[in-house]
Formats: structure tokens, C-alpha cells, sequence
């Protein structure tokens, strides 16, 4: 088809770190072969903040507000799997109706994860009109998490030992409203996904990985589930209200992207279906307990499923107000290497695609790496700015 | 088959690889041995029993102690084996899983570049977080990585 | 002396010149409007795209390294005068065009291509690899698109027996060959939606993919040039479909209704469609486009043969 | 073959009201619960720092005048807050509160993120201690 091209002379077409098709910062090279991509490579760590190594300086309260800061959009995940490894640690159970408000809000923040996620892979694919409405039905959801919570991302709801925020009855009543107006929206969605033709030129049988591969390539969350592995901690490894009260896995088996879009859709659905039935249930009781400032020393591990797929918090302490290490292991990292394989011998239009297939989030991968620049750090105001200008001009000038 | 039986098979499975056993969380099991038997018992436990490895964790143990310890995840349902080998500070080196695991790169490439751990034959040896401009030598996730300066990037 | 007056009016003020640049903008803010709305959006005042090109005019010139400096400035002129000079032809707003003879058809047609060329020239110009990307992929489409677009044109020319806009216009006012060639103008429609790279068939220049493709090291004055361009090729285009398949244009009120009609429809497309992959877009020119319009002409043939 | 399956949107979209919501909205409600910026109120403050301790940020500081007749300062950053809302999980003597209304504060210096809360006189007396302070 691209016969237009010169053959023999192969193109490295970077993406990223500053790209349209990513939101966040992440380096790939593909060398394309007219169109095809022969290879791939992946660089990360554009949004490197030095977590891993600021939390060994600071006390357990202070990093469950730096660790919700890990990421914009699951913030509240990372809290409560900080919560729940520090709590096991300092051997404190968590009353049930603070457990269950937990829940309640992962799954919400899980909606608007996958709400926003639909948005952004509709984009991908230029179907701009999706993307938007799929961003503003997920104002409802941010609606919801606002009232709940007072803010919109960064919800903060968590605290060791408990909740911050109580459910109220008139709370009760706006996110059933809110999640009937969703699932009415959602199910649309799913029919436009599966079957718009021209939607699904660019999906079906695009990057397919097969069961083995999903093995092998060691994928987890949504993108594993796509291809038929039946790997979700909501259920393998029951946290707060999931041990009580189960969830339903959503399993493609296609593994392409298409279902990609439809279990997370389907994940979606079942989202709105377990709020329901959490509201339900609802227990009284206390929102918080007690936990002391010095954790006890020990090592724990404390896994929940993020949107994303299996986050994996390692814990230690040394039995001071400090924790000794904590490591962090994003769904991303275990998701993003599999990309370098999948796109090979693809469309480099379907490229954005694929990436956003797995649901990257580079700013819960790049953590890790310390910009120590306190006392150095260069700050510029805007006269600094301008002045800049003006001498860069000059020197264009002349 | 629930946890306690399928811990204990793996106990008396990797007998003859780990010097000692801790069991700090019922569903929890964590093995200490030295880094030539890591290889074998981490084919057994995938092989065998099909565990998956979940991540690959650093930690030092600060200068006084001299050593290093990393730590492979293995999980399976609500199981999770921890296979634990001590290192020598210095000079820290172990095997590579990713014969193994292909998908343990990333997480050697990340131990690799923040505690300074050599992985012997592990494809890819390349930066994966730290900028390309990172000095040589400086480990940031060791205690007593000197970061004073190190990436002042707002100078160069 | 009144003329050469008479010819200057034309080329600068109406129907060309000022005129015809802020009737594009007027349209190119009624696209995005449309589209705006049907997302469930605000969209822009109307004189953002005023305001862009000011703006962009107003911007530094970058030269990327590496370029040809002179094909560079010159590129986005000669297109932009292609698609001006392309407006002399048809009847803007109902009027009759400031120019004609026969033959004026084709004339315009090839100089509706010219800034498609210069984009392409323009890409592989700057020697990015986006651009260059970008620009395989506009000469990609322009080979696909071009000759169903110019089969749906030819198709009232034959039936009015001229190749005279002017006269087609007279023919085709006399009935509605939307009716009498319905394929016809879906083709034309969506060929025009081709040439101006609207979403479905805007992965020459796909955001997500190859940033803005030809025009990615462009800014500045080059961009504004381009996009103005491209713009009143959007005018010229629709002008055509009315004049040609919505019944003739007979006064400025009815040129608007009949344009506008168009562009909704054309917004329409835009809104529920996804981006078309480029062997796609290729695809379904050969495989449909040109196989439908050859349908077409079959019927004119057979019904003209009867007749 | 099915194509433009959002048909039926944006037609309820072309005659309907946009969703998007104009800045600064008029008509928007702050939700009850919403973080925004950080009030001390000296009665019963008894000065056990513990805000100060907790806060992720160190936003806060609380100056001890007279410990024995409760007098303090408290400096607050606005520009450093994460409004995550710990010190009033803190103070057991319900001090602290955070504003419904006050979250548009953005400004284009960062000098008047810092407000310092307490008496009068108190805060004259830390600001011109600080200065002279500085000056040395």
C-alpha cells in the first residue's frame, strides 16, 4: 500500500516524551518500515519524583499523603494499599463500615479510571465525539467523589486506621442516581464499541495476545483479563469489603483490543452493580480506631487490584516512626514491557492505540528516582522569564 | 487446595534450596538462601507449582551490616513465597531470572540501576528510570547514597 | 482602465481576495461550531479562527534544519493562491463566477489539488519524520480520493453536456441531481472531506500518531498560509456541490442555506466516524468510492443511451 | 454494517444545552465537604504541635509566645497546603478548619500564600523579630 515510500530506508519514529498520542511522559522509539513497525524500545522515568526514597525520611502519616500522590487517578488505590500494609503491620483491624467506604470509593475512583480511559483510547483512535461524551458522563462520577470527599482528585479519604469521610444517607441517594445515569451510558458505549464497523477496523484483531503470551509477557489488571487469564486480587486475594462480599470477574478471551474495551466496560457495568449492592449493606459503626505513632517492626505485603491491574506494596519497618522501605509495584511496569512486543508487525497508526491498550500510567511508574535540588533549585519568576526572552531574541537578532 | 497445604508443599519442596524459613502471615512464606540456588528453586516454584513473580524488591540494610537483600515476590491466588538472598555490599551480584520470568527485565533493570546489583546475564542492562546523565557509582536507593548535587539538572 | 480596476476588485476584494478569506473563516467557525455542539460542547466565538490566523501571522518563522528556505516560504503562497484562484471559477454566493470558459471545470479541479501537492512537497521539505510521514500519507490519499472526486464531478457535466461550471449550473438548476445522482454526491461530499483531511480521512495529518504530519515543523506564517488554504478550499468545495447537485444557486440566501445543509452534512460524518487507518482510507476509495461513482456514470449512460 | 451509532447523541446534543459549565460559574455550589484554605482559631489551642508534626507539607508552624497564657502564632502556607486535611484529624480540640468557599487562591506572588493567625500583637512581634532576624 505504501509502496510510495522508499523501501530500503527505515524511519525511527520517537513518541514521546512530549507527544500528542501520551498524556504523560514516557519515550518509545519504533523503527517503522513504511508503515509497519519492525521494533520497538521503551524509556521511562520522565516523571520521576524520588517516592521510594522520599518516604524513608518522612513519618507513616506523612507518606499516606505522599503516596496518594503516587498518581493522579488512582490516587485513593495507593492509599488504601498503603493503609492496609501499614495496619497489618501495627496489627489494628479496621472497623467494617470504614472498610466498606474504602470499597466504595476504589470502585468509584475505578469508574472514572475506566471512564477516563475509554475517553482517552477513543481519542487515540480519532473518535474525538466518544471521547468527549465519554468525559462528561465521567463528570458525574467526579460529581459523586466530590460531595463525598470535598475534592475531586486526591480524594484523601483514607487514614491509618480508618475513614476520614462518612457515607450519609443523602450521599446514598446521589451516587445510586449518579450510577443509573452511568450504567444507562455504559451500556450504550458497549454497543458502540462492539459494534460500530468503523470503530472496530481499528480494534478488532489488532495486537492480539494470545493466553500463553499473557503468561508469558507477565500482564496483569484488564489487560491480562482480555485474554482469558483469570487474574483479579479482588478475588484471588479478598481485601476490605471483597472478602465479604464478592465481585464478578470479567474475562474476554480474545485478547485483542476490543477486548480490551469490553472488559473494562464490563468492568464497569459490574462496578455500578457491587456499589448497589455495598449501599446496601452499608454497616454501622465506628470510622476509625487508634494506631499507634511507632509501627511495629516486621515486614508485610499488602496487594489490592487497581484499575490498572495488581499493585504490590513491600512494607518494612524497624519499628520507629519512620518506615524503613517501602517498594512499589505498579501495574504499568508489570504492563508496559509487554507493548514493545505487541506492536511489532503493526499499523504505526494503530501504535497509540496498543499503547493506551494496556492503560499506561507513567506517573505511578516513575517514582522512584530523587531530583534532589533543595537549595540549588531553580525557580524563575516571570521577570526572570521575560528577561530571558528578551536576551534570546537579541541574540537571534544580531 | 487451600493455602496451608499448598505453603507446606512448597516448604518441603524447596527443602533442600532454603536455609531457613519464616512464616510471618499465614498466607505468607519467606525463604532465605544463597544466590546459587536461587535459579533452581524459583524454576521449581513456576514450574511445579505455578507461582508467577510479582515483583523483585530491594532493600539495604546500611553500611554497618554490609549487605544487601533482594527480595522475589512469587505469588499465586493468596499465596505469596518471598525467596530472600543476601548479598554482599560490595560486591552484589545474582543470577538473572528472566530465563525464567522474560517480564522480570524491568524489575532487575530497576533494582539493578537503584541498589547497584549486577543481574549476570540479564538482556538488557540499560537505564530504565534514572536519567542518562546519572553518575556512575551513585545508587539512589542505598542508605547512604550521596544525592547532595547529583542531579541538579536546573544547572547543567 | 476600468478593467484592469474591475480585475483588481476581483482579485483583492470580491469575490476572491478579503472577501472570500473571511467567508472561509466564517465557515471554518460554523464546522467547528457544529461540531462543538454535537459533542455537547461549547465551541469557539466567531472570530476564533480570526483570531488563529492573527495570530499565527503574527508568530516567529521557524526554519527547521536541513530545509530548502525558498520552497519553504514559497509552498503555502502557491497553495493558497491555487485554492483562491480555484474560486475566480465557481459561482460565490450565487453570483456568476468572475471568470469563464469552457473547460473552467477542470481548471478548477486541479487547482483544488495544487495545495494538496504543496502540503505533501512541504513535508517531504522539512525532512522530519513525522513530515515525512505525514506527507506519504497526504499523496497516499490524494491518489486515492482523486479520481472519485473527479468521476462525481464529471457526472453533471455529462449529463449537462459542458464542461462549463456556468453552464452545468444552468443545467442543474433545472432539476436536482441530488435525486436524479444521489451516489454522485455522497461522493463528492465525502471527497471533499478527503481532500480537506476532516476526520474520518484525517490521518495525514493524525494528531495522535504523527503529531500534525506534513505541517508538524510549520508555524507561523507557513501554517496560517496552509490552513487558510485550506479553508477556502472548503468554501470553493461546497460552493461546487451546491451549485452542481442542490439545485443551482441563485442568491446569496440560497447559497448559504444550500452550503451550510452540506457542511452539516459533512459535520455529521465527522462526529460519528473514527479515523480511518491509511490503507484503509485507500481501501474504501478503490474498493467503494470509485466502484460506486463507475455505477453512477452506468446509469447516466444508459438513461441518457434510452433518452 | 453499522456505522455512526452515536447518531442519536449528538442529535440530543445539537438541541440540547451544552455540558459544558462556564469559569467562573455562578451558579456552582462548593460541595459541604470541600478542602479549602486552612483557619486557626486560637481559643483552646493548648499548643501541642501535633498539626504541625503531621502535616505532610509542612505547611504549618506554630510559634510558642507565652506558653504558660496560651498565646501562639500560627504560620500557614497556602502555597505549600496539600489540603489533605490531617492537622484537623489532629487537633483534638477542634482549632483547625478548613473553608467551604476560599479554593480560588492562586496568586502571582508567593509572599502572600504565607498568613500568620493569631493576635495582633503577637504576629507584629514574631514579624519584627524575623526581620531583624534577617537583617543580621
Amino acid at each position: 500500500m505504501m509502496s510510495t515510500i522508499n523501501k530500503s530506508r527505515r524511519f525511527t519514529v520517537p513518541i514521546g516524551p512530549q507527544h500528542p498520542a501520551l498524556k504523560e511522559p514516557g519515550h518509545f522509539e519504533f523503527v517503522v518500515d513504511g508503515e509497519i513497525v519492525q521494533s520497538a524500545s521503551v524509556r521511562l522515568g520522565y516523571g520521576h519524583r524520588g517516592i521510594e526514597k522520599a518516604v524513608e525520611s518522612r513519618s507513616w502519616i506523612q507518606n499516606l499523603y505522599l503516596l496518594e500522590r503516587i498518581c493522579g487517578i488512582c490516587s485513593h488505590i495507593h492509599a488504601t494499599a498503603y493503609c492496609i500494609g501499614v495496619e497489618q503491620l501495627a496489627g489494628v483491624t479496621v472497623p467494617i463500615r470504614a472498610q466498606v467506604i474504602r470499597t466504595i470509593v476504589a470502585e468509584l475512583e475505578r469508574i472514572h479510571s475506566h471512564l477516563l480511559w475509554l475517553g482517552v483510547a477513543a481519542h487515540e483512535a480519532g473518535f474525538d465525539t466518544l471521547f468527549m461524551y465519554s468525559w462528561r458522563d465521567r463528570e458525574t462520577i467526579m460529581d459523586i467523589l466530590e460531595t463525598l470527599t470535598g475534592n475531586r482528585v486526591n480524594y484523601s479519604v483514607n487514614i491509618l486506621g480508618g475513614v476520614k469521610y462518612d457515607l450519609l444517607p443523602e450521599h446514598n441517594e446521589a451516587i445510586r442516581m449518579g450510577l443509573d445515569f452511568l450504567e444507562e451510558r455504559t451500556v450504550h458505549y458497549v454497543d458502540v464499541v462492539t459494534n460500530d464497523s468503523l470503530f472496530l477496523r481499528r480494534t478488532q484483531n489488532i495486537a492480539v495476545m494470545s493466553y500463553e503470551q499473557a503468561l508469558i509477557a507477565g500482564v496483569t489488571g484488564p489487560t491480562t483479563r482480555a485474554s482469558g487469564v483469570k487474574r483479579d486480587i479482588r478475588l484471588d486475594a479478598p481485601y476490605l469489603a471483597y472478602a465479604n462480599y464478592p465481585i464478578k470477574l470479567m474475562i474476554e478471551t480474545h485478547g485483542d483490543l476490543e477486548a480490551r474495551f469490553v472488559v473494562r466496560l464490563r468492568e464497569l457495568l459490574e462496578s455500578y452493580q457491587y456499589i448497589r449492592t455495598l449501599l446496601d449493606v452499608l454497616p454501622e459503626g465506628e470510622l476509625k480506631t487508634r494506631i499507634p505513632r511507632r509501627i511495629k517492626a516486621g515486614e508485610t505485603i499488602s496487594r489490592v487490584e487497581a484499575p490498572r491491574g495488581e499493585l504490590f506494596y513491600f512494607i518494612k519497618s524497624n519499628g520507629t516512626d519512620i518506615p524503613d522501605r517501602i517498594h512499589i509495584r505498579t501495574p504499568t511496569l508489570a504492563n508496559i514491557a509487554s507493548v514493545t512486543h505487541l506492536v511489532i508487525g503493526q499499523h504505526l497508526a494503530d501504535v497509540p492505540m496498543v499503547l493506551i491498550g494496556i492503560d499506561p500510567c507513567f506517573s505511578c511508574n516513575d517514582r522512584m528516582t530523587v531530583v534532589d535540588n533543595e537549595g540549588s533549585c531553580d525557580v524563575w519568576d516571570g521577570e526572570k522569564l521575560r528577561q530571558y526572552g528578551i536576551e534570546y531574541y537579541q541574540k537571534r537578532s544580531t | 487446595m487451600t493455602n496451608d497445604i499448598l505453603l507446606k508443599l512448597v516448604q518441603e519442596q524447596l527443602t533442600d534450596y532454603v536455609m531457613e524459613w519464616v512464616i510471618p502471615e499465614p498466607n505468607r512464606l519467606d525463604g532465605s538462601l544463597s544466590s546459587e540456588q536461587l535459579l533452581t528453586a524459583a524454576t521449581q516454584l513456576k514450574n511445579v507449582d505455578g507461582f508467577y513473580l510479582v515483583a523483585i524488591t530491594g532493600i539495604d540494610d546500611g553500611a554497618e551490616n554490609n549487605t544487601l537483600e533482594i527480595l522475589y515476590h512469587f505469588c499465586i491466588k493468596v499465596m505469596i513465597v518471598t525467596l530472600r538472598v543476601t548479598l554482599d555490599r560490595n560486591q552484589p551480584t545474582v543470577p538473572s531470572l528472566c530465563t525464567i520470568f522474560p517480564y522480570a527485565s524491568p524489575y532487575e533493570r530497576e533494582t539493578g540501576e537503584m541498589f547497584g546489583i549486577t543481574f549476570t546475564s540479564t538482556p538488557d542492562t540499560s537505564r530504565l528510570f534514572l536519567p542518562d546523565d546519572w553518575t556512575e557509582g551513585v545508587y539512589p536507593l542505598r542508605k547512604d547514597a550521596q544525592l547532595e548535587g547529583v542531579n541538579d539538572v536546573h544547572d547543567k | 482602465m476600468i478593467e484592469f480596476l474591475r480585475t483588481l476588485v476581483i482579485l483583492l476584494l470580491f469575490p476572491t481576495g478579503l472577501f472570500l478569506l473571511f467567508n472561509a473563516m466564517i465557515y471554518q467557525w460554523i464546522d467547528r461550531k457544529l461540531v462543538a455542539r454535537l459533542q455537547n460542547r461549547v465551541g469557539p466565538k466567531w472570530y476564533q479562527p480570526l483570531a488563529d490566523t492573527i495570530k499565527l501571522l503574527a508568530n516567529e518563522e521557524v526554519f527547521p534544519e536541513g530545509t530548502n528556505h525558498i520552497l519553504f516560504v514559497w509552498l503555502p503562497v502557491v497553495g493558497l493562491a491555487g485554492a483562491l484562484t480555484a474560486a475566480l471559477y465557481v459561482p460565490i454566493l450565487g453570483l456568476s463566477p468572475a471568470y469563464s470558459f469552457s473547460g473552467d471545470l477542470l481548471v478548477t479541479v486541479y487547482l483544488l489539488s495544487l495545495l494538496t501537492l504543496c502540503l505533501g512537497l512541504a513535508g517531504v521539505n522539512t525532512r522530519g519524520q513525522f513530515s515525512m510521514l505525514g506527507a506519504t500519507r497526504t499523496l497516499t490519499q490524494l491518489f486515492a480520493y482523486e479520481a472519485p472526486f473527479l468521476l462525481a464531478l464529471l457526472g453533471p457535466a455529462v449529463v449537462a453536456g459542458s464542461l462549463q461550471i456556468n453552464e452545468i449550473m444552468a443545467y442543474s438548476s433545472q432539476q436536482w441531481l441530488i435525486f436524479t445522482q444521489p451516489i454522485g454526491f455522497v461522493v463528492l461530499l465525502v471527497g471533499l472531506m478527503g481532500k480537506l483531511e476532516i476526520p474520518p480521512f484525517d490521518s495525514p495529518e493524525a494528531e495522535t500518531e504523527i503529531v500534525a504530519g506534513a505541517l508538524t515543523e510549520y508555524s507561523g506564517r507557513g501554517l496560517a498560509l496552509f490552513r487558510l488554504g485550506q479553508w477556502v478550499e472548503l468554501v470553493v468545495g461546497l460552493t461546487l456541490v451546491a451549485a452542481f447537485y442542490l439545485g443551482g444557486i441563485h442568491n446569496p440566501l440560497d447559497y448559504v442555506m444550500k452550503t451550510v445543509f452540506s457542511l452539516l452534512f459533512i459535520v455529521t460524518l465527522q462526529t460519528t466516524m473514527t479515523r480511518l487507518r491509511i490503507d484503509q482510507t485507500v481501501g474504501l476509495w478503490w474498493r467503494y468510492g470509485t466502484l460506486l461513482v463507475l455505477v453512477q456514470w452506468l446509469f447516466i449512460y444508459l438513461i441518457e443511451g434510452v433518452s | 454494517m453499522k456505522i455512526t451509532l452515536m447518531f442519536r447523541d449528538i442529535l440530543k446534543s445539537l438541541f440540547g444545552k451544552p455540558a459544558t459549565e462556564p469559569f467562573p460559574n455562578p451558579e456552582q455550589i462548593e460541595p459541604e465537604r470541600l478542602r479549602g484554605k486552612l483557619h486557626w482559631n486560637p481559643d483552646g489551642c493548648t499548643g501541642c504541635q501535633l498539626c504541625v508534626k503531621d502535616c505532610p507539607s509542612n505547611a504549618l508552624k506554630l510559634f510558642v509566645i507565652d506558653k504558660a497564657k496560651k498565646e501562639f502564632v500560627m504560620r500557614y502556607d497556602v502555597g505549600m497546603c496539600t489540603f489533605c486535611s490531617q492537622c484537623i484529624e489532629n487537633c483534638r480540640f477542634n482549632c483547625l478548619d478548613m473553608a467551604q468557599d476560599e479554593w480560588a487562591l492562586s496568586a502571582s506572588s508567593s509572599e502572600s500564600f504565607i498568613e500568620f493567625y493569631g493576635k495582633e500583637t503577637n504576629v507584629k512581634q514574631l514579624l519584627e523579630a524575623s526581620t531583624t532576624d534577617d537583617s543580621e
